[in-house]
């Protein structure tokens, strides 16, 4: 469905969603980050892009799965701890950051469901918020089947038209969403749907980073395994959490049993947040270390993206939103590390 | 997962009085890893000690925690039970639970709960304690002494006596130190020479000493039971085994230097033997005043030398010997007379110090015994002895008493009158410390029978003036002021560690008290141990103190010598600090924090030396890397102790 | 002035003459404002290196990398690593040097003066341009920055986008180099730590507040201490697992490794963490403030290392990284360190 | 009626000096309030700034690190390191906002039970009004 909310009541819509949990883009310190609020006045749709993408509502950093207790009679308590029954509302997703949902989606939702994802993720409404212009120095969503007004993953998509707000709602929670407020929401007119038109051939030109010819990087890195390219191109790195943790379709975790009380045993089995960049990703116990250097972990985290999940699943894990090379503190640039690979040897 | 038992104490009711010890052993049967838990009125009683061996053999125990007095008390008696139950002494922990909580605390619930933590503690120590065994050490059943005085003589023979090899080390041509110059000692008036050349003599004749006259120690490595000693034997270009003491090479020698055993009253040769009786019984070329060991240059002691014994060509050489122990015996020097200025000491010919004094009163002295003064040879028939001349000043010089200084201010006037019947002593003083046997009733005899003059109150001006020394000075007492036209001064300045104690202190990695002098283990228990495993002080050189102290010390430092050298091998507690190698990045910093240099780099690794090691755990707080520890009480253990501590 | 074209000779020189086995400089970022580091090992790439005041990162970190790949090399090349330090960059060699982590001869120090300014922070910069494509950046003796954009040159006084570590910093020049370019220019600063004293100034719970604030951001991508050239323990406290490990370590003695900090990224763990990582820096941070320019979520870590850094300066009269013979500042101790705080 | 907040404390004492202190206070019976579990070590030298940090972290309301007197170091000179580093960490736990109050440092010697009972006794009279320490602890 197609609708258009004039700027100044899209607090009013907000007001009638109150029973939801809001997240909105907050600029703290220098970076932007979804926040949870509940003063309609505070959504702010003209931001470039968070430094953490939605992901880190969906799938947390810490995630707690059960609590247990070895009492001292010797039967242990264990208690399973679920996300908290509370539906949730995104404003301001970027289409890149919903799109990558679906690759987690993918991931979280195979043959083995995650009930903790699946529930925030069910129980969350994203609307999402075209970028009419790049939100981001290296944005390039377009040269990964991707744009910058995609709804991959959305359930509402604003377009910001100067005073109003195009929306569209492509789910039942989205439209649920506008009929809360009906009465905010008018139809679009003509002149419109022209402009929309517009504004989206436009945002799209004004993307400047590219990947030529990405197409050929999967064949080609299947060569590239062990070429030394990767010793070269990792020289710089320094091995930290930034490109992974802050990627919006990066999803590996590691699972602990932190303990509180070692007599009696008390604790929690917590999921966080891991990354591929870290050497003790692939310790193993014996202390053997399949990816033991950084050349080895750059080379997986580029095969993860661009060829292992094409393989599986017909796409490529990267959505653009450029998050890996604005925040890497070496300035590690994807699109030239892919560049080379497609141009390697040639 | 450990098999653990604890065993909680009743103390009678010191324990159970307070804490409810049943309830302790309750809770702790419910720890992890805890498989026996009980209580006994006298766990330190023969039936409580079998209770845990019976304990640990029904409930094949591999650990043991007592819940008892402080562990100074019974740590090691526990240890024994259980070692005696087949168990290694170190898997065996005490809890506190007396001193430091059933004692100090009345309410019994809150007592109880403090009991179970600590207890939990414990048990969480020892639950990660290894098996460890004492660290043996072989042997070298040698000592060393340094310094040849009347400590230093006393120590070697002591050890000597009992079946010791000793090496005994003096720096100066002949042992003997500052005793043999004295004249008479008090409180007994009883000659010092001839009481101190009897052992001078047996030292030399003793088959067990190695007597190294004019020789320093260059250098000491090793550890307590096995040291390495490098010592420089400096030239005397004499040969003593040659040499028949006939003095004719004196009688030629063109050079006179101040005699230092006559602290600079008479001259000496540069080619000379300290003292009549010096041992051993050699001459001595001092190459320092000696014109040039060329023949070109002088060469005449050499041309009248009949056996040839003068060897101009004799080099320095280097003695290397193995001791066990090491005993310290350097001595004092009376302070500075350049310091004492204000006295007009070394202005004056006629103010003298304590020693130049005894010089002139002992027989073998320039004298021959008679007091005369220096300036002019004449009898001197008022003189003003001066005590805490440097001591008991903390503003300008010693902040310290040099404690022997009243007693032989009185010898010195009670001698003076002997010598000079007709003569008056006047003695300034501040206070009289007579602590000692016989010392009291001693001063007390210079008052009465020699009439010394006692004046309470400082010198405020000494000065020259018509061949008298003029002394002003105030007696606080009557508050007059007093003017003394004395014929000589006498002061009594203070003792300080003799030239070079440092130096040699450094060496031996011996601590230094505030004043220089070598500190000792501990100021009441450990009086002669210095903190040094294996190395101990005698006389002076520790503090100031007379003949009779400086001897009772020297035999104690003999007899704590004799306690390692009597042993085949020493053991050493094996809680020492190890090193992780994967973890160490040898930085190097736990080396630097390292008190006992028990810790080195090899190969970029931080390597310890078990042995010096006492396992203070410095190096591990120090360590960035997490990759030193010392063995039970590791960071994982404390760790887990402050979780205990804070309940659970 | 540091002269571009000098850096170069001399790279090309020592690289032809085979002194060193590869240069670690800066090049052009293909997306950003900020130089990357660049690593030339052939005599004609050393046309890639550039140097002006748009090279802020601290490339001393990469010896540690260096390190790693010589120990395991089975015939390790001895030849030295040519380095381009700035005066912060060159405190930390000495600190590396004192800790015995690299010998003196493993590295060939290309000394680059700050020029008596310092070096930019890309934040500061980029909100003053708006986003304009910067094409040069200069110093200028005079306290200023002259940066050339398509719009033209504009002249910035420096202190409106220096760094926040340079603002503070008083010896802007290589305390140990191999080849100096530029002039040793001290600039004097009235106080040096003046960021940390508006903290210090705050009430006990208003510092908490402030910090909770900040160190409940932390995501624990740990760049502070993967950027930090002093955070080279290939074990780190903040793991939860042992690298220690060898194929004879036993089960049990893998479960020693304590956990100080959990994996948890909460409030707790993050403050241990930070605090942790504090400590272990005391007396050992250059204050090249490479953690705070890493960290993506704008955590002031800098803060954490200059209060110590001002401790150790007012409390044991201590200075790190200007002499690399000093014992290191928990290794030594004076008579009169202060105790006041002590019962 | 709520029951008066009684404080946790960790005490790190070294073994010759402030743990024989705190012997000779029990052997004189001197009474002082059962807050302070204390944790004996070879030597305050060996206290690592990880120990405190965890002892809060683990829910300790207040810490306590105590040695012996300058110069009568058992191990010579190891509370002189400690002195040191304990600054640092006091600094930092100052300066990130922990009470002061929560962490303190003494010199008791094997003498001096009744400087160990003063100070136990004033440290849990300066806890008490501050109420448990939550900063740190573990809230995992």
């Amino acid at each position: 469905m197609q609708k258009v909310l004039t700027k100044k009541s899209l607090p009013q819509w907000v007001k009638k969603l109150l029973s939801y949990t809001i997240y909105t883009p907050v600029e703290e310190d220098d970076h932007w980050n979804f926040v949870a609020t509940d003063n309609p006045e505070d959504i702010n749709l003209d931001y470039p892009l968070t430094t953490l993408s939605p992901k880190k509502i969906i799938f947390p950093q810490r995630e707690i799965f059960l609590e247990f207790c070895d009492s001292t009679e010797g039967n242990p308590e264990v208690k399973e701890v679920l996300p908290a029954e509370k539906s949730a509302v995104i404003f301001g997703v970027r289409p890149c950051d919903a799109k990558a949902l679906t690759f987690t989606d993918k991931v979280f939702g195979g043959d083995f469901k995650d009930i903790y994802y699946w529930k925030r993720r069910n129980q969350t409404t994203l609307v999402g918020i075209s970028c009419n212009t790049p939100p981001y120095t290296n944005c390039f969503c377009v040269s990964v089947n991707g744009s910058p007004y995609s709804k991959e993953g959305l359930d509402i998509l604003l377009t910001d038209l100067g005073d109003k707000y195009f929306v569209e709602t492509y789910t039942k929670k989205g439209e649920k969403l506008l009929n809360l407020a009906k009465g905010l929401f008018k139809s679009p007119t003509a002149k419109d749907k022209k402009d929309l038109e517009k504004i989206r051939i436009d945002s799209k030109k004004k993307i400047k980073r590219q990947i030529k010819n990405i197409k050929k990087i999967p064949p080609k890195l299947k060569e590239m395994f062990d070429s030394p390219f990767w010793d070269e191109e990792s020289m710089s790195c320094l091995r930290c959490g930034i490109c992974t943790y802050l990627c919006p379709t990066c999803h590996c975790f590691d699972i602990n049993d932190e303990i509180t009380s070692s007599s009696p045993i008390k604790g929690k089995r917590i999921r966080t947040w891991d990354t591929c960049q870290f050497p003790d990703f692939t310790m193993h116990s014996s202390g053997h270390n399949p990816r033991p250097d950084k050349a080895s972990r750059l080379r997986q985290r580029i095969l993860h993206k661009f060829l292992y999940f094409v393989d599986r699943y017909q796409n490529y894990q990267c959505t653009g939103c450029g998050r890996c090379i604005s925040l890497c503190p070496v300035g590690i640039d994807l699109l030239e590390v892919l560049d080379k690979v497609r141009d390697y040897g040639s | 997962m450990k098999r653990t038992g604890v065993f909680i104490c009743h103390c009678g009711i010191n324990i159970a009085g307070t804490v409810d010890v049943k309830k302790v052993a309750k809770e702790l049967s419910n720890h992890t890893g805890v498989v026996h838990s009980e209580e006994y009125i006298y766990m330190c009683s023969d039936p409580g000690q079998n209770l845990i061996i019976e304990a640990i053999k029904e409930n094949q125990l591999d650990s043991v925690v007592v819940a008892c007095c402080s562990p100074t008390l019974h740590e090691t008696t526990f240890r024994n039970t259980v070692k005696s139950a087949g168990i290694n002494p170190f898997q065996c922990e005490i809890a506190n639970i007396r001193e430091q909580c059933s004692w100090v605390h009345k309410d019994m619930e809150k007592a109880t709960e403090k009991a179970i933590k600590l207890t939990k503690s414990a048990v969480e120590r020892v639950h990660r304690n290894e098996s460890l065994d004492p660290i043996s050490i072989p042997v070298t059943r040698r000592a060393l002494v340094v310094g040849g005085g009347i400590a230093g003589i006393q120590s070697a023979l002591d050890l000597a006596n009992s079946g010791y090899e000793v090496i005994l080390v003096e720096r100066s041509p002949s042992i003997g130190g500052h005793m043999i110059q004295l004249s008479e000692t008090f409180p007994t008036l009883d000659c010092s020479q001839c009481i101190l050349t009897p052992k001078m003599v047996e030292v030399s004749k003793h088959p067990k000493i190695k007597l190294l006259t004019y020789s320093e120690i260059q250098d000491i490595s090793g550890y307590v039971g096995n040291f390495k000693v490098k010592i420089l034997k400096k030239p005397t270009y004499v040969d003593p085994d040659k040499c028949t003491l006939c003095d004719e090479c004196t009688k030629v020698c063109p050079v006179v230097v101040p005699n230092e055993f006559d602290l600079g009253l008479t001259g000496r040769r540069a080619v000379y033997m300290p003292f009549p009786q010096a041992i051993p019984a050699t001459y001595t070329l001092d190459i320092k005043s000696c014109p040039g060991l060329l023949p070109i240059a002088c060469g005449k002691c050499a041309d009248v030398c009949e056996p040839e014994a003068i060897d101009y060509d004799m080099k320095p050489e280097i003695v290397e010997e193995e001791v066990g122990a090491i005993i310290v015996a350097t001595g004092f020097d009376l302070y500075d007379k350049e310091l004492m200025a204000e006295y007009g000491h070394g202005k004056y010919a006629d103010v003298l110090d304590g020693l130049q004094f005894e010089r002139l009163c002992s027989a073998s002295g320039p004298t021959t015994g008679k007091i005369l003064r220096p300036s002019d040879h004449k009898e001197p028939k008022e003189v003003v002895f001066i005590q805490c001349v440097g001591s008991r000043d903390p503003e300008l010089h010693c902040a310290y008493c040099s404690k022997i200084c009243c007693m032989y201010t009185a010898k010195h006037a009670m001698l003076y009158k002997h010598h000079v019947p007709d003569g008056q002593a006047y003695i300034f003083y501040i206070d009289i410390r007579s602590g000692g046997k016989g010392y009291e009733e001693f001063v007390q005899r210079a008052v009465e029978e020699d009439g010394a003059l006692y004046l309470r109150g400082k010198v405020s001006k000494i000065f020259e003036d018509k061949g008298k020394i003029k002394v002003w000075g105030v007696d606080t007492l009557s508050g007059k002021d007093i003017e003394i036209d004395a014929d000589m001064v006498v002061l009594a300045t203070a003792m300080r560690p003799s030239e070079g104690a440092e130096e040699l202190a450094k060496k031996l990695k011996i601590a230094l008290d505030k004043d220089g002098f070598l500190s000792e283990a501990h100021p009441k228990l450990r009086p002669v141990e210095s903190v040094t495993p294996g190395m101990f002080l005698a006389g002076a050189a520790q503090a100031p103190k007379d003949i009779p102290e400086a001897v009772a010390q020297a035999s104690g430092a003999a007899a704590k010598a004799i306690a390692i050298l009597s042993q085949e091998r020493l053991f050493h507690a094996p809680t020492v600090a190890k090193v992780n190698v994967n973890l160490c990045t040898g930085c190097g910093m736990c080396v630097h924090v390292c008190p006992y240099d028990s810790l080195s780099l090899k190969d970029g690794k931080a390597e310890v030396n078990e042995v010096l090691c006492e396992g203070c755990g410095t190096c591990s707080a120090t360590c960035l890397r997490a990759a030193i520890e010392v063995k039970n009480l590791t960071p994982l253990q404390v760790n887990e102790m402050i979780g205990a501590s804070l309940g659970g | 002035m540091v002269s571009l074209e000098d850096l170069k000779k001399e790279a090309k020189q020592i690289l032809k003459e085979n002194k060193v086995k590869y240069i670690i400089g800066y090049k052009k970022s293909t997306n950003g404002l900020m130089p990357v580091p660049a690593f030339i090992k052939e005599p004609e790439e050393v046309e890639k290196l550039v140097w002006d005041p748009t090279c802020v990162f601290n490339l001393t970190r990469y010896l540690v990398d260096e390190k790693r790949r010589k120990t395991k090399e089975k015939e390790p090349d001895e030849r030295p690593v040519g380095l381009v330090v700035k005066g912060c960059d060159s405190r930390a060699i000495n600190i590396l040097l004192q800790e015995k982590f690299i010998n003196r001869e493993d590295v060939y120090l290309l000394g680059v003066s700050c020029e008596n300014t310092g070096v930019l922070d890309e934040k500061k910069l980029t909100k003053k341009i708006k986003g304009e494509k910067v094409k040069k950046v200069e110093f200028d003796e005079k306290d200023n920055f002259i940066i050339t954009t398509q719009e033209g040159k504009t002249k910035i006084p420096a202190k409106e986008i220096l760094a926040n570590r340079c603002l503070e910093c008083k010896a802007n020049f290589p305390v140990i180099y191999d080849v100096l370019l530029g002039e040793k220019a001290k600039r004097s600063i009235d106080n040096p730590f003046e960021s940390i004293e508006k903290i210090e100034s705050l009430s006990t719970e208003e510092r908490w507040t402030f910090w909770k604030k900040q160190l409940d951001k932390c995501i624990r991508c740990y760049a502070c201490r993967s950027v930090c050239p002093m955070c080279y323990c290939d074990e780190c406290v903040a793991d939860t697992i042992s690298f220690a490990v060898t194929a004879d370590t036993t089960a049990e003695e893998k479960a020693q490794k304590i956990k100080w900090v959990e994996k948890s990224p909460v409030s707790s763990e993050n403050f241990i963490y930070h605090m942790v990582r504090a400590i272990h820096l005391a007396g050992r941070c250059i204050d090249c403030g490479e953690c705070e320019r890493a960290c993506p979520l704008d955590i002031p870590l800098r803060f954490l290392n200059r209060k110590l850094e001002k401790e150790a300066k007012e409390l044991f009269g201590f200075e790190a990284g200007f002499d690399p013979d000093q014992p290191s500042l928990i290794s030594c101790f004076k008579d009169e360190d202060p105790e006041d705080f002590i019962r | 009626m709520a029951e008066e907040f009684e404080p946790k404390i960790v005490a790190f004492l070294c073994k010759w000096c402030s743990s024989a202190g705190s012997d000779l206070a029990g052997v004189s019976r001197m009474e002082y309030p059962y807050n302070v579990v204390p944790i004996t070590v070879m030597c305050s030298g060996s206290i690592s700034p990880l120990y405190i940090l965890s002892a809060f972290s683990r829910g300790a309301d207040g810490v306590l690190v105590s040695g012996c007197h300058p110069g009568d170091c058992h191990y010579i000179k190891g509370n002189f390191y400690a002195r040191r580093r304990i600054a640092l960490i006091n600094k930092l736990l100052d300066f990130i906002g922990l009470e002061p109050q929560r962490f303190q440092m003494s010199w008791v010697s094997a003498a001096e039970g009744t400087k160990y009972t003063e100070i136990i006794k004033d440290f849990v009279k300066e806890l008490k009004p501050l109420g448990p320490q939550t900063k740190l602890g573990r809230d995992l």
